[in-house]
């Protein structure tokens, strides 16, 4: 037990992208391949132990860990500490975190073809990023690890995408305009606390206790400002307009990791400091965020339908599931709650799929235009079936990972004691539109891409430019697509599958954590 | 003999599960055997798939024959699935209903394996297309044992999945995948009606009565949280609660207005077509409303509007069949028609007189379907009526039984008399003139386009062009099995659905009204006539008619032909108002939204620009901006300093 | 009106300050190099002016500012000899002696 | 003897200001450095009402020779320029007499403010400089005392950083052209 703790988790990847980067590595393109997956292999399995000596019962935090190495005197003063917890929601989103990562590296075996030396060491300083934002328990760690993940995120995006979008730039700037009124609202809060209970702490579980204490219209203002903060993160709707862009012009790994893991660290944020900290004000503004969260669906969903290209058809895919997490969270009921985030899980895994799938078809056709593609099925018929899993787990068909999520925002949103009965039914109709609409693009984008007689302009073997320029062409195996590929899919299709069978078996994870947050909530 | 075969059957009630898992680990075995390039035998396929569907038969006689035993017993055990502050659970549920399901859906599914044997054998996919049809067990059998109105839900959506598939099955053909589309969309869109009203339900249970262990929703309490549920909510609540499930009904049974879909199945391979429109999606409707009877029959106004769905979609079903060409098609639109009849059933209140007649419309249908498939298959593929003709000298086992089926689906003789005049009597007790005209009208219609079939099919002048006879055992003898359930079925049945079958208490099946019987084969027969006359005698006067009536311009028959245009308005509207909505979004996010972003960079960059033209280069006019700056600070505090004194600090 | 007829420190101050500012000013307005040089003459004697006023009023017996004056005479001296030198070197280089032409260090 | 002594102040701080307005407006050159000989002249004079006469004759010739010197090596060669009469409506002329004169006004009151106090002292009978607490007066006074040598320190690192720069120019301009 005592082998398991936080911060070997979180910084291991990132010893590991210095050591790949420093000199005495080895700089030949298949050694730091195969190093770093087999690293993430590891990781994962590490992870998953820690799923297995965590007993969900435990009141608050467990696997607490405070890091002494940082606390130079003068953080000490300002009462900042880097300490690490983990309870039941944060451990879901680690697995999940370590989960796509592993995916993602085996993936770019096939899709990363220059500049080895520096694509990996950046996936895996964004995977530290990552677990830090989920693992930290100090309001300023989380702002710190919140920003870490802008730098590898905008080299990712531009070097490997295509060079000359806007995108990196656009999405540095909305999430680092973003993060700046959530680190006012966090400044805030972090000194009115301090002139009201005399201690000066940045502690979460610590400031959740003293901030009951301020003036209504006071609290309303931090909650805004750090809502405003993970509105970018997690699309909102006035501030999505970043994910389409980001998604096309990001190679497919990248793209993987931004909407399984980026995004949710949005709703994590969320629940994290507006549910925890505010609970009254969250009550208040509850009606508002499933307003936004149907808008968020139906206009995603809108959006969706009329795309061209089948990477913006996910991009818009994602910015509605995340709408029916609002939705779920925004009813404050615990079945509205933990079907919000059994939808950021499924919707982690499922989004991760289609991304493979357009991926792939990418790589075999060199063109996204929905009208230009076709016939795939009779080239590749493994892929098409795990496509169709997925693509049935999206629509959230029963005994896949989408149904048991919308079932329970459904249910929870009726549980939920917002007194205009009438007002809760028609958002449920309007949520359950998004459904059928999602079953419209999701099913459009499966047809023409797999069936139909004419065959795209597939190839074979495609021609890609090598490190030092030269071109190589790579032939692809008769049954269409390399092993690596089968792999990422196959693994995620039966994750989709075991958690639409077992959803009980994410569920009893972040159960007690739920209800913490809830009773919170009541008293 | 008594005791062993009731502790054989108590075992066998006991282990139903066995029945649901089984086909999945038949569709494991067939993909294991079909991935072995050189071992993939057909044979091996056929004898997995039928030997799962055979014990499925053997489990549910034995459940059928528990159920006799002990009237009242219901057997259900239930592990659960998914727990929130509410528990969900999975299980299974045996009782009078579903045992009779059971036994026929397994017989069909049995029936239909060994005919697609013969059928598929050239296909390049047949291991996939075995896959589909275990899958569909699964899903199907999955279904009927479903012990809760949250599984069954689960199982309703994979049995429209699984549809989806079949009728998508030759991929290749851009005509099947669009029809799979359509089919999918829109038993979504009933599912998720349906869901709607299941989340109230579930709302409503959880909140009343939370006991917690009470596993939410089974159907074996339904009875008592509806009466709860009724006397708790407002009227019109329940009646919008009740509508809402019925929408889903009516979207898996294909009522009116969403009944276009079904015309799409008759893409999938035929003995796929015949499972779904006999027992499959079309199934689950009907077993769905006979499950949620008790939640119906409570309000008075949701039994007329039952009613009403089911008269008007029987009379447009039957009327758009009657100008069909295609066999196929004319079937799948009889299949909407008599769904209608079987809710007008339900919504009259003969509950058990409409699952009779489901039952018996179910295989009679299964059997058509499978005729129709073989017949097609024999003339290369040639689906249109008009072109067949004298197939009875070349294919007489299928003109036969053609016409077993024909006679037993419009209430003449065999099964189908008695389905049909227990229907016809309860709806005339119910009393509504207009109901009876209707049923009558309904008769009349469908017996035409039957008789119409089989005269232009069967009789008439020669056609060469027909191909030796398709001769497959495994056909064959499907077709012939099939012909002697249809013949024998509603002899036997007849008795057991008055007090077998039942809602409340027994209610006798009466069909042994004499008068009411009479009226019923009279018109049948009249329609008859009028089809021979119109199609096979050259009557002069009928030839005249059929010239005026079937000309292609007037409107009644257009209407009838392209099925009251009801593809086009959805295509209309889906296509003008909706897409365009869309796209009007899609402008809004590209330049709206994103113009802010571009209109930010561009106010950065003029900004800069101003800038950097102040800066000139004259010496000159630098010193002079220091000095007015230099100035501009000795006046205010000059007049800072005055102002001070002045005031006297 | 005694304050206007016998000359006291300020007088001589007010007129040095009047000079520096002309001075000043002469170098804001002036188009030719050698009045710009000129106008710097200016401003340094009005300094000289302070400091020989200050010595002759303020500290009597030893007279720096005298000698502090001298120092800024050499100084204004030397700097218009490099004026003129500069001079001949901008017009040999923009053939104009106009302060205006001279605008290369431009933003 | 007094009245004489103001009288010639007086003529003499019109010279200077007449001429550094001429030496200013003059249009050609030539003039305007005739006008800076006088104004040189008026300086000397100044000085020698100051009775620091070595400084008013090495004034004197220091400047006389110095500006022939300008006049006959740089200005009449170049003499072709000729500046539109109209250079005069630029804005920047006014603008720059405007802060200026409202600097000269804040300091010379600044300075006066000590010279009334003073004033009123003398006028209230007891003569004592060192009582008057100006601010200008005291500085100078230590400026030139105590602190003479810093001073003048200052000045002549100014003045070889001046000299540097301008011989840079000197040398580094041939390179360019």
């Amino acid at each position: 037990m005592n082998f398991l703790s936080i911060p070997v988790l979180i910084f291991s990847p990132l010893i590991v992208a210095l050591l790949i980067l420093s000199p005495f590595f080895p700089n030949n393109e298949i050694k730091i391949r195969r190093f770093s997956k087999a690293f993430a292999i590891l990781h994962f399995i590490y992870s998953t132990l820690f799923l297995l000596f965590f007993n969900p019962t435990n009141f608050g935090w467990s696997y607490q860990k405070e890091l002494t190495f940082f606390n130079v005197s003068w953080l000490k003063t300002l009462g900042i500490t880097a300490t690490f917890g983990m309870d039941g929601l944060s451990l879901v989103f680690v697995i999940l975190t370590s989960f796509l990562v592993m995916l993602a590296i085996i993936a770019s075996k096939s899709m990363i073809r220059t500049k080895h030396r520096i694509y990996y060491p950046l996936i895996l300083i964004l995977q530290s990023a990552l677990l830090g934002v989920f693992c930290a328990k100090d309001v300023f760690l989380f702002f710190l690890f919140w920003e870490l993940e802008l730098i590898p995120m905008y080299f990712l995006i531009s070097q490997w995408g295509d060079r000359d979008s806007s995108a990196a730039m656009k999405y540095v700037v909305y999430t680092f305009f973003g993060s700046m009124l959530m680190l006012l609202g966090m400044l805030v809060l972090y000194f009115y606390s301090f002139s009201i209970s005399g201690v000066l702490t940045a502690d979460i579980e610590s400031l959740s206790m003293s901030e009951n204490v301020f003036a209504m219209w006071f609290q309303a203002f931090i909650f805004l400002c750090l809502l405003f903060g993970f509105a970018v993160k997690l699309p909102i709707v006035p501030f999505h307009n970043w994910l389409a862009e980001a998604q096309v012009s990001s190679v497919t790994p990248v793209s993987i990791l931004m909407a399984g893991v980026l995004l949710k660290m949005g709703g994590y944020g969320i629940i994290r400091f507006n549910i925890g900290l505010f609970p009254e004000v969250f009550s208040n503004f509850a009606p508002l965020l499933i307003i936004l969260g149907v808008v968020n669906l139906l206009y995603g969903a809108c959006l969706a339908i009329v795309q061209t290209d089948i990477k913006k058809i996910v991009a818009y895919f994602s910015l509605s599931s995340m709408g029916l997490v609002l939705v779920g969270l925004g009813s404050l009921s615990e079945a509205g709650f933990e079907g919000a985030v059994f939808q950021m899980v499924s919707h982690g895994l499922i989004a991760s799929g289609l991304l493979m799938l357009v991926g792939i078809i990418y790589l075999r056709t060199k063109t996204r235009e929905i009208s230009a593609l076709g016939g795939l099925s009779q080239v590749m018929p493994i892929c098409m079936y795990l496509g169709l899993i997925i693509c049935l787990g999206a629509i959230g068909v029963p005994l896949f990972s989408g149904f048991p999520a919308g079932f329970m925002v459904l249910v929870g949103l009726l549980l939920s004691d917002i007194e205009p009965q009438a007002f809760l039914v028609c958002m449920i109709v309007l949520c359950v539109l998004g459904a059928v609409l999602s079953a419209g693009y999701i099913l459009r984008l499966f047809h023409k891409t797999f069936f139909g007689s004419v065959l795209s302009q597939f190839r074979a073997d495609t021609v890609q430019i090598d490190e030092d320029g030269n071109e190589i062409t790579v032939v692809y195996p008769k049954r269409g697509i390399t092993k690596s590929e089968i792999v990422v899919l196959s693994l995620l299709a039966f994750a989709i599958i075991f958690f639409g069978v077992f959803p009980n078996s994410v569920l009893d994870i972040f159960e007690v954590t739920s209800d913490i947050i809830l009773d919170f909530m009541k008293v | 003999m008594n005791a062993v075969l009731t502790t054989i059957s108590e075992y066998f009630v006991q282990s139903i599960a066995t029945v649901l898992f089984l086909p999945l680990w038949v569709v494991l075995m067939i993909f294991i055997n079909s991935s072995i390039p050189f071992l993939a035998s057909k044979k091996m396929t056929l004898n997995l798939t039928l030997g799962s569907s055979f014990l499925g038969f053997v489990f549910a006689v034995f459940s059928l024959f528990y159920c006799i035993k002990n009237p009242q017993a219901l057997v259900e055990n239930n592990i659960t699935w998914m727990s929130t502050d509410f528990q969900i659970s999975f299980g299974v549920f045996v009782d009078n209903l579903s045992a009779l399901m059971l036994v026929f859906t397994s017989l069909i599914c049995f029936v239909v394996q060994l005919f697609s044997f013969g059928y598929m054998k050239k296909d390049e996919s047949f291991h996939r297309f075995y896959i589909y049809l275990n899958l569909f067990m699964f899903c199907i059998f999955g279904f009927i044992l479903a012990s809760n109105v949250i599984q069954s839900y689960v199982f309703l959506e994979l049995v429209g999945v699984i549809t989806y598939l079949l009728i998508g099955f030759w991929y290749k053909k851009r005509s099947a995948t669009r029809a799979a589309r359509k089919a999918f969309i829109i038993n979504r869109i009933g599912d998720v009606c349906l869901l709607i009203g299941i989340v109230v339900l579930v709302y409503f249970s959880v909140v009343f009565n939370s006991a917690q262990n009470m596993v939410t929703l089974s159907y074996s309490t339904l009875q008592f949280a509806v009466e709860t549920l009724y006397s708790m909510v407002s009227d019109n609540a329940y009646l919008a609660i009740g509508v809402l499930i019925f929408l889903g009904i009516m979207a898996k049974t294909a009522q009116i207005p969403m009944q276009n879909w079904i015309v799409g199945t008759i893409e999938a391979p035929a003995p796929a077509t015949a499972l779904m429109n006999s027992f499959g999606i079309v199934a689950v409707g009907v077993y769905l409303c006979a499950r949620f009877y008790p939640l119906f029959i409570l309000s008075k106004s949701l039994m007329i509007f039952i009613t009403f769905i089911g008269i008007v979609t029987a009379l447009i079903g039957a009327y758009v069949a009657m100008s069909q060409n295609d066999l196929r098609k004319i079937l799948a639109y009889s299949t909407s028609s008599q769904l209608g009849v079987v809710l007008v059933g339900f919504g009259v209140g003969a509950f058990s007189a409409s699952i009779f007649c489901f039952v018996v419309h179910g295989v009679t249908k299964a059997l058509m379907f499978l005729v129709g498939g073989a017949l097609i298959t024999s003339l290369k593929n040639e689906a249109d009526i008009r072109y067949m003709g004298a197939c009875r000298e070349k294919l007489p086992l299928y003109a036969f039984s053609f016409f077993i089926g024909a006679i037993s689906l419009c209430g003449a003789l065999f099964s189908g008399f008695y389905s049909e005049a227990s229907l016809f009597n309860s709806v005339l007790d119910f009393g509504n003139e207009f109901l009876s005209f209707g049923f009558l009208l309904f008769v009349f219609m469908s017996a035409f386009y039957l008789f119409r079939a089989y005269f232009l099919i069967f009789e008439g002048d020669k056609k060469d062009d027909i191909s030796q006879d398709f001769s497959e055992w495994t056909i064959k003898c499907s077709i012939v099995l099939l012909s002697l359930i249809v013949i024998f079925i509603g002899y036997i049945l007849r008795g057991c659905f008055g007090d077998f079958i039942f809602f409340i208490s027994p209610d006798k099946l009466n069909y042994l009204n004499l008068v009411q019987n009479v009226l019923l084969l009279f018109v049948v027969f009249g329609a008859g006539f009028i089809a021979y006359q119109l199609y096979m005698a050259q009557n002069k006067t009928y030839i005249i008619l059929k010239e005026k009536a079937l000309n292609k311009s007037n409107l009644p028959y257009k209407l009838s032909y392209n099925a009251f245009y009801f593809d086009k308005v959805s295509d209309w509207f889906a296509e003008s108002l909706f897409l365009r909505l869309c796209r009007f979004f899609d402008f809004i996010e590209k330049y709206v939204i994103g113009g802010i972003f571009v209109v930010l960079a561009l106010t950065t960059r003029v900004f800069s620009y101003i800038f950097s033209r102040s800066q000139t280069g004259n010496v000159q006019s630098y010193v002079t901006y220091s000095l007015i700056v230099l100035s501009g600070v000795l006046a205010v505090v000059a007049v800072l300093y005055i102002l001070g004194s002045l005031m006297g600090v | 009106m005694s304050v206007v007829f016998n000359i006291g420190l300020y007088h001589y101050l007010i007129l040095a300050l009047v000079i520096f500012c002309i001075g000043l000013w002469g170098i804001v307005v002036c188009k030719n190099i050698i009045k710009l040089l000129v106008c710097a003459e200016f401003i340094l004697n009005a300094a000289g002016i302070n400091f020989v006023a200050f010595a002759s009023y303020v500290d009597v017996e030893n007279l720096s500012g005298l000698v502090f004056s001298l120092f800024i005479t050499i100084f204004a001296i030397a700097e218009l000899v490099l004026g003129v030198l500069l001079l001949i070197s901008i017009y040999k280089y923009k053939r104009s002696a106009d302060v205006e032409k001279l605008t290369d260090m431009k933003g | 003897m007094a009245a004489l002594e103001t009288i010639f102040f007086y003529i003499l701080a019109a010279v200077l200001i007449v001429c550094s307005f001429g030496a200013i407006l003059a249009r050609r050159v030539i003039s305007s450095l005739i006008f800076a000989l006088v104004w040189f002249l008026g300086v000397g004079g100044i000085y020698f009402l100051l009775n620091a006469t070595f400084n008013a004759a090495i004034q004197v010739l220091a400047y006389v020779s110095a500006l022939l010197m300008l006049l006959f090596v740089a200005v009449i060669p170049f003499e072709k320029e000729k500046y539109s009469f109209w250079g005069i409506l630029k804005p920047r002329i006014y603008i720059s007499a405007l802060s200026l004169l409202i600097i000269f006004v804040t300091l010379a009151w600044a300075i006066v403010d000590d010279y009334l106090v003073h004033i009123l002292d003398i006028m209230s009978g007891g003569f004592t400089l060192s009582r008057s607490l100006s601010t200008v007066y005291t500085i100078g006074e230590r400026l030139l005392t105590d602190y003479s040598v810093a001073f003048e320190l200052v000045a002549f690192v100014m003045f070889i950083l001046t000299v540097s720069i301008g011989m840079i120019c000197v040398i580094k301009q041939n390179e360019e052209v």
